[in-house]
């Protein structure tokens, strides 16, 4: 038995025992531990100058990232959370994600950021943001969602052999959960979506902190006789369209599963390459089940509410069948 | 990294009032700080238990080490003043007048709280005091306090805008604009730099390539003073006259307030980053007890009147306790107010 | 004879005529006169307090703004861009946008916060970005994409009196529009969408600097017996979902013109609006008409190639016609 | 703001060559300080041209007037070291090492330029020279340098890597927190600040506190020092010194190179904000007229010489000239080529 939180402190162990311009930086990685406890250790593996601490400049060391991916190295920075992120996002948006295209091919970024994301630790409006969508719209960037422990270790050392720029949402609400990881676990595809239940009466898409959600809706369908298939993201940009339409072909309705605010989401731009790439396959509007409008409030009964849970999933798949 | 090391030179700590000839008035004030210190204290060792009954729950960050510095700070402002605080904000909501109920409240999630449950923790609010939260955004409210500032100029208000932070925060790009538009436009904050040292477990050797953060301010050409945290009087004087010269029009100013965090981060942290024997030192300047310390060979505190203070505090914490207790959840079917103003009259400023 | 440039320094007057409130803030808006030369004149009127030229610190004096407005002023922050916006954005979504939810009610931001936006000037990927659906899905924040001069002018003492922040983006390409303004010409709703041209075959949705070529566009359709409705959207947060749907409802075919990158972008929302409120009204799948997912090239062609153009609008709107 | 008030005190600023003792290899190289400063003058007179013309468009920062700030400082760059500049860097591309061609193609947005014609006037780029830009962003390439000094810094390579910016970027953000962060890890960067005294028409008095942007650099622990901007052989000099000294790990130095900007900010800017007389006032001392004035007088320059260089820089813009004009435009079939690498070998770094 393993955790996810170990799976990814695995991943990035094995990246930096295996290639030595892999290296760690961010707020509290090193004697810390980081915050989610996901580094800790490391320090006392590789030094300080690997497993680097950095002052709380999120919009500077995430650039040195960028710097010294083009110098060479395959940086690991770390963003505590994706609250955080957006200090930085000047740097992710304007200098990682366009140097290649403005140098004309010159300068590509081998560079990993990774940080926590997602609401449902009662850590209120500033701390509790879905903002993986934004950054699935920057052409330059890949963006990726492990919602399992087999791809929070495999998808780090795909993402580090990448030339290009890649994020890493991890759920914080993930870290703690547990499953098994065969001793050969290694790298896994990043350009693909996953099946993970099959079913034929709907399609329920989630990534990252929803998948466990869908999971669960997907099993209340099922007792009651409505047949649905999971389908877990895994990336979200490139967004794997074929999978994703295969399956609504076939099961001719689909729900969609994101956290973040409904308005906007990346939930929004699923349900529209639905109807783009399937629009006479649909017997029923592609539904979305998201976030309420409202910065997540503190109170556990309030942020429960505010957030997908299985029974609006239910009732979101159950409508789109008419039963 | 130890007490002595950051032991203060600069001349401000030094004024105090001496010894012997306390006043009556003088007694009076300096047991309402001791008292002051208690509140806090017993407020948040309450917090604490409460938060391992998960009574409160996400992040709960404590003061506790650190009261002289609120405390101190706070003496100095008017209650048309307004504050501008972290995550780290209990003590400073309470000192300044928010109650210990609706701050409990708050913590508990109940909409009884000071921000109507919504905020939690971090989160306090209290126009009526004007406390400006409460912010979890490390830096994030030191662009608010000059606005405030900026506000109070603009309408030519002699006012003072008190704004907190920690050391951790002189590293994020926000510190450096802030400050520089500050001084820039002569506006009158009062910046309260809490050093105590660590930001999570980054030790500020980790984190500063200058170490000594009142020297910061001065690339600003803002006046500062390094000033000892643990000592509440030492606090009191300075801030005082860094917030007269503030009202006075001199513009903004700077104190790094020289402190120590005794507890965890929050309640999360393990706290591999430092030695149980740096605490256990720093503890030696516990601000209570070496404040309780003076004011008996002072002769304006003993036993009775000591458990006097305590007792009321303990009730004050009890009855906040009972109030949250008794508190009531908002509605889920009011889930999505508080994003827009609700129609209602053409206020909104909390001026 | 006007210009949308003179419409907003219009406003931006006379706002400050009627109230001392309010008064303008942001980089190089008082000598220089504004990047766009909007502000110009101003500062001789008022003087260097209430046209107050900043240094280049977007951060802090966004943050200054929200400060000011709950201190009981009502500033108009202006942002060069919304390319540098991203510097700010952290203070506008996790302060602007969450102090009334996270005090309970006891603060309102009665901020205006004004920027350019849009590409189509040859001044290259890291200053032509369509940020709006990203301010559009944040809770809190009202999104205004004036389009019109009348709209220029009339957007902005509407936002001034809300309550709440309010983001204005001005569209580059726009400034130098000409047009009649009436003498009497004031403030106007911000929260409905305005239908440009009527319609009854296709329904066109633009906003911003995307106006003009769905116009342009239906002009085109009318020529080929193809009658399109041409939807401003005008606000973008609170969408006016219910103009929309009456319009499709009617023409039960869409077209939504968006310059963001497609991925992501917010004509994502409005094609998964119309799906979820329209599905069996269509006749065909909403189509989009966006920004090719690449950083803006430099060169005019490659520029103009990137860009939604008539041309594009009018083949999308012609398939879902069949004709 | 005359030039008066930027006269240099530093005695950096005073190490020059003395003039009566040049050596023929002195001569030599004082000559071709003068030649680069030339090329960069004629090459921008020709773009501020073409861009009347609509060959060039978009925005163009002409950098006339400050070429002895970029001229200065490569004479102290190896070619292992890398460059990170701003907007306005065509003269920083020439003198570096990026053909005259390739930069006036890219500034053409023909596929022949040194960016394959994608970037244009404000994103120069030639992995070739290790130049890394051409950023529109203000201070945008402040941490991009660092990352490529610590790039060298864990691979034990003894590189610098200069990194230029405005007196305007001294304000953002990313301004301190990169400073900090390259001294707490002593870096090998050279931090060149181009104090041209306006951030577009916003004068430094206007957006700095403290105007001596040298002293900024102290707030780090970093030594800094203030030179002559218009002074080519002050700028070299104090260049090499501290280039030798971050190369031989002494950590991150930063120069304030004062200066002047002769033309508009941009093709855009009515210039509102200063005085015509202002500039006339800077323009005489002109760091090319200065110059010339100063080889004459040492006798290392005569008219015959003067025109030689003229004639040989004429000839390179006008061959660059008719290379962008024959340039070729990349074809819109390719319009989302360069977002992400095409599949091939494992490379990937321009190291
Ligand atoms: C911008 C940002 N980055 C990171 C965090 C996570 N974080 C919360 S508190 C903290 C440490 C702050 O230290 P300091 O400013 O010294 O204040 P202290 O906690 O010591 O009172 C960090 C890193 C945050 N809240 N905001
Ligand atoms: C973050 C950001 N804000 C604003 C701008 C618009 N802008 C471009 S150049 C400039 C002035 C910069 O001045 P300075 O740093 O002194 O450099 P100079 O142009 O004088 O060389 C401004 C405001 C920008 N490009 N980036
Ligand atoms: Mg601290
Ligand atoms: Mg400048």
């Amino acid at each position: 038995m393993t955790t996810y939180r170990e799976a990814v402190r695995q991943a990035i162990r094995e990246a930096m025992l295996a290639d030595d311009r892999v290296f760690l930086m961010g707020e509290d990685v090193g004697r810390y531990g980081g915050c989610y406890a996901v580094s800790k250790g490391l320090l006392d593996e590789f030094g300080p100058e690997r497993i680097r601490d950095t002052p709380l400049s999120e919009l500077a060391f995430v650039g040195a990232g960028i710097g010294a991916a083009i110098g060479g190295m395959r940086p690991i920075v770390e963003i505590m959370t994706v609250n955080f992120s957006l200090l930085a996002i000047d740097q992710i948006v304007n200098t990682a994600a366009t140097l290649l295209h403005m140098s004309g091919g010159q300068l590509n970024v081998p560079l990993v950021i990774r940080m926590a994301t997602g609401a449902g630790r009662q850590v209120a409006a500033q701390h509790s943001h879905s903002l993986e969508g934004w950054y699935a719209h920057v052409p330059g960037l890949k963006v990726l969602a492990p919602a399992t422990i087999d791809d929070a270790r495999g998808m780090l050392p795909t993402a580090l052999a990448d030339p290009d720029p890649v994020i890493i949402f991890e759920h914080a609400a993930l870290y703690n959960m547990e499953g098994e990881l065969p001793a050969d676990a290694g790298a896994v595809p990043i350009d693909r979506a996953a099946v993970r239940q099959t079913g034929s009466d709907v399609t329920l898409i989630a990534f990252g902190g929803t998948l466990g959600r869908a999971l669960e809706a997907a099993g209340q369908l099922g007792e009651i006789g409505i047949s649905a298939e999971v389908l877990d993201l895994r990336t979200l940009r490139p967004i794997d369209t074929d999978t994703i339409l295969e399956s609504v072909r076939r099961t001719h309705r689909a729900v969609i599963v994101d956290e973040a605010w409904r308005t906007g989401s990346f939930s929004a731009e699923l349900s529209a390459r639905i109807m783009e790439g399937a629009f006479y396959d649909l017997d029923a509007a592609v539904a979305r089940v998201c976030g309420a409008e409202v910065p997540t409030p503190y109170p556990h009964h309030l942020e429960q509410a505010a957030l997908p849970q299985a029974a609006a999933i239910v009732d979101a798949a159950r409508a789109t069948v008419g039963r | 990294m130890t007490p002595a090391a950051s032991e203060v030179e600069n001349a401000a700590a030094a004024a105090r009032v001496q010894p012997d000839e306390a006043t009556a008035g003088e007694a009076e004030h300096a047991r309402r700080l001791l008292t002051e210190m208690l509140r806090i204290r017993r407020l948040e060792e309450r917090c604490a238990d409460l938060y391992k009954q998960e009574k409160i729950r996400g992040f709960l960050h404590l003061y506790i080490g650190e009261e002289a510095v609120a405390v101190g700070v706070m003496q100095a402002l008017e209650p048309e003043d307004a504050i501008v605080a972290t995550y780290r904000e209990h003590g400073h909501a309470l000192v300044r007048g928010v109650s210990a109920r609706t701050i409990m409240a708050e913590m508990y999630g109940k909409q009884e709280g000071c921000s109507g449950g919504r905020g939690g923790s971090m989160h306090l609010f209290d126009t009526a005091t004007r406390f400006f939260g409460g912010n979890a955004i490390v830096a994030g409210g030191l662009p608010l306090a000059i606005g405030l500032a900026l506000a109070d100029r603009l309408q030519h208000r002699a006012r003072v805008t008190a704004c907190f932070f920690g050391d951790g925060a002189v590293a994020e790009g926000a510190f450096h604009e802030t400050l520089n538009l500050a001084a820039l436009w002569h506006l009158p904050v009062l910046f309260c730099c809490e050093n105590n040292l660590y930001a999570m477990g980054t030790a500020i050797e980790r984190a500063q390539a200058e170490t000594d953060l009142a020297l910061k301010a001065a690339a600003y050409r803002m006046p500062s003073w390094g000033i000892d945290g643990m000592d509440v009087e030492a606090v009191e004087s300075a801030a005082r006259r860094a917030a007269a010269a503030v009202r006075a029009g001199e513009g903004p100013h700077f104190l790094e307030l020289r402190t120590y965090r005794f507890r965890a981060h929050s309640m999360f942290d393990p706290e591999l980053y430092r030695d149980k024997r740096e605490v256990d030192a720093w503890k030696q300047r516990d601000p209570i007890s070496t404040y309780t310390v003076r004011l008996r060979e002072r002769g304006v505190l003993d036993d009775a009147r000591l458990a006097t203070i305590e007792e009321s505090v303990g009730r004050e914490v009890d009855d906040a306790v009972a109030f949250a207790e008794a508190g009531t959840w908002e509605s889920v079917e009011t889930l999505t107010r508080y994003v827009y103003s609700e129609p209602a009259p053409d206020s909104g400023d909390a001026t």
